[in-house]
């Protein structure tokens, strides 16, 4: 019986204590820098390595590239990237293995949307996607170049 | 007597209290079960044998949706064996930071299973007391890794994020805050009549029965087996640390909560010391860029929330492994549900399949 | 008077269904104030509207009936279970003269036509051809009638001490000191046999969404539906007026405060107790079904056959006798 | 006859009462059967609350509607296993219930020709619960106590012979 009412006072001591929800649609969440949103893409950064696509456990990246249209240049330069959210998991991985960081985790996140069509999303729509990109892309490396002591 | 009908119930895959999407035939004589069949595979994704067709660093996205509640003990039971099987070192700040995250999931993993077993027995408010302290815990691994559920944080040889600034004095902030909060859990469900008259002496099974049946975990503890991954096969860096293994006594459900609530306390304590000790340093080891696994075979044993969560990897030399297992631990535990359900009223059935704590991403693998 | 005798009931039904809306969203806002949120809030200003709206989501949905399910008697279940919660507010006295029939036995009215909600739980729960709906319909049923009998019992002190079953004399029988304090035990018997009467937290078994999906509304979709809930809502709110008038001394004001007019007072009290209802709510676990029933048959009705005999003993003590 | 509102009352009172009894007999489907006699049995609690006879009234409703048909629904409900009943067909049966019914009604229509009824119109107001305890508790108090220690009796034996059958 002492067991219950102990419960019972401390649901009412709950209910003076501040609210602890967010009021998400209306005020955006907010979310930290490290934060695995939808990706930016850069494309005059991609060397096409093709790496991304070969890394990503969904195969959810598609590209192709073209020879440089410049001449004097070697390598070759991306023609299609595109990534179908549909599978798309937003683990970090083609983020991880890109060398020149052409494809960067941004904090977006509101991929809802009436139509699978709309999924999936092209070169350009990703390079548009150019808000809150995350800062911190490279953790791995060795202490000093990024990450935080204690 | 009274002729009364056996009836056919059917619980799930669609029902409240499954947890999932798990299917119970129930055999009911009035309230009274007489046979059980549990029913799994509705949440079967293949992930072993998706597996067989990726990389060891794409088989870790895939981890994180066996157990989501606790996922990066699974993604370390995968690493783990591929770098036992590769004999790969591992920094020291890495597995530090493998440790805190791993016990901190253990504790919120076993916050969601206090709050969704109160709320099967009908109350509401401490699954929302129980995932407000969860919800620090994400927002820790949210700012370590970038994500609250499916953290794939963990990489073979390291870890993938050093701790961000200030990171390592919030955990710690949340540890002494969480062994005080304790306290008020005690206060609003150890003590409730009606919660202890729901769980005492219900759902016992012997140690032999718990052997038998291979369960593993809290479910063996409570039957006063002393089994722990963790001390008994130690990996990581567990043996340099103090911690008590919990035993239950009953073995009813009530020991189950008790055992639960003190292993969260004895993961408290574990971080607490790790934090003490843990140093700059690298976090990743000495790995080639492309992984290439020697042949052989390898099983290691991890302690998840759930139980011994293990992971055996065939390898034929090559960057993908030739067969990967998991031994999951909710699956092996759900085993004995039908013996434990035999003869008992309806409304224990929730009571009891609570108590195994099953999470069915990792029961239908 | 005669204005009165037919605008009346009709009067009484709106300000119910305004009861009805709000003690609705009353609920949810305490239980999400214990739960550090703050419970519905989109739909017009503080969420006022929000049981507005899903009263017209209630009445647009789709009328089902399962194809497998007795037709009539599905569709009479929900009458039959809200009719009686409607017509035992006739004899609730609200204030002096705000009442609608004074019954000499106005108590027993009560409790007698309360049980016949029951028989529309009951039919309905068979009518749906569905198992756990039956399961539940019948756990409802033995709960109620188990509980009946305790909550009459308890009463019976306070019958004993006004010699009236008229609810106007037990309220005017508190001018002195209200019942709660001499009839403690059989308050405490009568708030949990209050609870298992309206099937809520903790024992709302025979609804019980853990084990039994939504027990025996399972199958009811839309305006039948929400008759059932209507009807639960409706014997919230005439158990907490009989509460009232039964234990905290109906609109009789306390500390002598006569300018504060009695229905505030009553409606103070009222809230209280429907506050109490949902605080419990947000904080128990729900009981295993025949724990439910040993604990009405073992322990509440030995405890309330104790009261009598303690309250006849105390009417006998000459000190204590002007309580009793 | 002036049509008041308490004539209509008991009109529909009766209309409800007869068609609840009649469709008990003719339903086929057990839980309807029950159904229609809680309708038959709330009808004469109505009927009572016309006479004023206020404690009847209620304590009809909870005896008869509250409990006795719960249990009789409670039990179909939980025991049978076809709600359904087939057609008896026996003629003798019909011969010997028409029979039997024709006596009834004979002997019912000789009785009331030999009673005498109070041909004036009571107040029945005086007779409230004050007086039925009193009559309950002073004049008839040994065959009361003696009726409920029966009923006692009654009930403890049917709960041996019920966990009796349990145990085999």
């Amino acid at each position: 019986m002492f067991g219950l009412l102990k419960g019972l006072g401390v649901t009412l001591k709950n209910m003076t204590k501040p609210k602890v929800t967010y009021n998400y649609p209306a005020e955006p969440i907010p979310v930290p820098d490290r934060f695995r949103g939808i990706q930016h893409f850069d494309a005059e950064k991609c060397i096409v390595c093709n790496q991304c696509a070969l890394v990503c456990p969904t195969d959810c990246i598609t590209l192709t590239g073209k020879r440089n249209p410049d001449p004097e240049k070697k390598g070759k330069v991306i023609e299609i990237y595109d990534i179908n959210f549909e599978i798309c998991i937003l683990c970090d991985l083609c983020t991880e293995v890109c060398p020149t960081e052409a494809i960067v985790m941004t904090n977006n996140f509101e991929l809802a949307t009436y139509s699978r069509d709309d999924l999936f999303k092209n070169m350009q729509w990703l390079h548009d996607n150019n808000q809150n990109i995350r800062q911190e892309n490279m953790s791995s490396k060795p202490p000093g170049a990024a990450g935080g002591a204690k | 007597m009274l002729r009364t009908e056996e009836m056919l119930l059917n619980m799930g895959p669609q029902h409240p209290s499954t947890h999932g999407v798990l299917r119970l035939v129930i055999k009911i004589d009035g309230e009274i079960i007489r046979e059980v069949d549990p029913v799994v595979g509705y949440l079967h994704r293949g992930t072993e044998k998706l597996a067989e067709d990726l990389t060891y660093t794409q088989i870790i996205p895939y981890t994180d949706r066996l157990d989501y509640v606790s996922a990066m003990t699974n993604n370390y039971a995968v690493v783990h064996a591929t770098e036992k099987l590769m004999g790969l070192e591992v920094p020291e700040r890495a597995e530090y930071l493998r440790m805190i995250t791993m016990e901190l999931n253990r504790v919120a993993s076993h916050l969601v299973w206090v709050g969704t077993y109160l709320l099967d027995l009908g109350a509401m408010s401490p699954f929302l007391y129980c995932f407000q302290d969860r919800e620090t815990i994400l927002n820790l691994f949210n700012e370590l890794c970038g994500a609250r559920l499916t953290y794939n944080y963990m990489r073979v040889g390291g870890v993938k994020w050093d701790a961000p600034e200030g990171w390592l004095q919030k955990v710690e902030e949340f540890v002494l805050y969480m062994q005080k909060e304790l306290a008020t859990y005690h206060d609003l469900i150890s003590g409730n009549d009606i919660f202890l008259q729901r769980t005492r002496g219900i759902g016992i099974y012997t140690k032999e029965q718990a052997l038998s049946y291979a369960l593993s975990g809290s479910n063996l503890r409570v039957t006063g087996v002393p089994w722990d991954l963790r001390q008994h096969q130690s990996y990581s860096l567990y043996h340099q640390f103090q911690f008590e293994i919990p035993t239950g006594e009953t073995g009813d459900v009530l020991d189950k909560y008790h055992l639960r609530m003190q292993e969260i306390e004895e993961s408290l304590k574990i971080v607490k010391q790790v934090l003490d000790v843990i140093k700059e340093g690298p976090i990743m080891g000495k790995v080639p860029k492309v992984l290439r696994v020697p042949e052989g075979e390898v099983y290691t044993g991890v302690e998840s929330p759930r139980g011994e969560l293990g992971c055996h990897i065939v390898s034929n030399g090559k960057n993908k492994p030739w067969r990967l297992k998991f031994r999951r631990p909710s699956f092996y535990n759900l085993q004995i549900l039908p013996e434990l359900l035999k003869g008992e009223n309806i409304s224990n059935l929730v009571a009891i399949l609570g108590g195994i704590d099953i999470i069915l991403g990792e029961v239908d693998g | 008077m005669d204005l009165f005798f037919y605008l009346g009931p009709i009067i009484l039904m709106l300000l119910l269904l305004g009861f009805v809306t709000y003690a609705i969203l009353f609920e949810r806002k305490v239980i999400g104030w214990i739960q550090n949120r703050p419970g519905p809030n989109q739909v017009g200003p503080w969420g006022l509207f929000q049981t507005i709206a899903d009263v017209a989501k209630l009445l647009l949905k789709e009328d089902i009936v399962p194809g497998k399910a007795d037709r009539a008697l599905f569709k009479l279940a929900p009458i039959i279970a809200f009719v009686p919660a409607f017509a035992i507010l006739a004899v609730i006295p609200f204030t002096e003269s705000w009442q609608f029939g004074d019954f000499a036995v106005g108590l027993l009215y009560y409790i007698a036509i309360s049980s016949i909600t029951i028989i529309g739980i009951l039919t309905g729960a068979w009518a749906s051809n569905n198992k756990y709906s039956l399961l539940g319909g019948m756990r409802s049923a033995a709960q109620m009638i188990s509980y009946e009998i305790p909550l009459v019992l308890s009463v019976v002190g306070i019958v004993m001490t006004t010699g009236s079953l008229d609810l106007n004399d037990i309220v005017l029988a508190q001018k002195k000191v209200w019942f709660i304090v001499p009839q403690f035990l059989a308050f405490l018997i009568f708030l949990i046999a209050s609870l298992a009467e309206l099937n809520r937290t903790p024992f709302d078994l025979p609804e019980a969404e853990s084990e039994l999906v939504a027990g025996y509304h399972v199958e009811y979709t839309g305006f039948r539906f929400a008759f059932f809930m209507l009807a639960e809502y409706v014997y919230v709110f005439a158990m907490a007026s009989l509460t009232t008038c039964l234990f905290l001394g109906g609109w009789l004001p306390l500390f002598g405060l006569t300018m504060i007019p009695g229905i505030l007072w009553f409606l103070l009290k009222f809230s209280l107790v429907v506050f109490s209802l949902f605080w419990i709510r947000a904080t128990m676990p729900r009981l295993r079904v025949d724990q439910l029933m040993q604990f009405a048959w073992k322990v509440l009705l030995p405890l309330s056959l104790l009261n009598i005999f303690l309250t006849a003993i105390f009417k006998e003590i000459p000190v204590l006798s002007s309580f009793y | 006859m002036e049509i008041t509102g308490e004539f209509i009352a008991f009109f529909i009172l009766s209309i409800l009462a007869i068609c609840g009894a009649v469709f008990m007999i003719f339903f086929t489907n057990v839980v309807h059967m029950g159904v229609s006699m809680a309708f038959t049995f709330l009808s004469i609690a109505g009927i009572y609350f016309l006479l004023n006879a206020d404690f009847l009234a209620v304590i009809q409703i909870m005896v008869y509607t509250g409990a006795i048909s719960i249990l009789m629904l409670f039990g179909i409900m939980m025991t049978r296993h076809k709600e359904t009943e087939e057609k008896l067909n026996r003629p003798i049966h019909y011969g010997l219930s028409i029979a039997g019914a024709g006596v009834l009604l004979v002997s019912l229509v000789l009785l009331s020709r030999g009673a005498t009824f109070v041909s004036d119109a009571v107040d029945t107001k005086g007779y409230g619960i004050e007086k039925i305890g009193e009559l309950f508790f002073g004049t008839y108090m040994i065959p009361f106590e003696l009726a409920s220690i029966l009923l006692l009796v009654a009930l403890i034996g049917s709960i041996i012979i019920a966990k009796k059958e349990g145990q085999e």
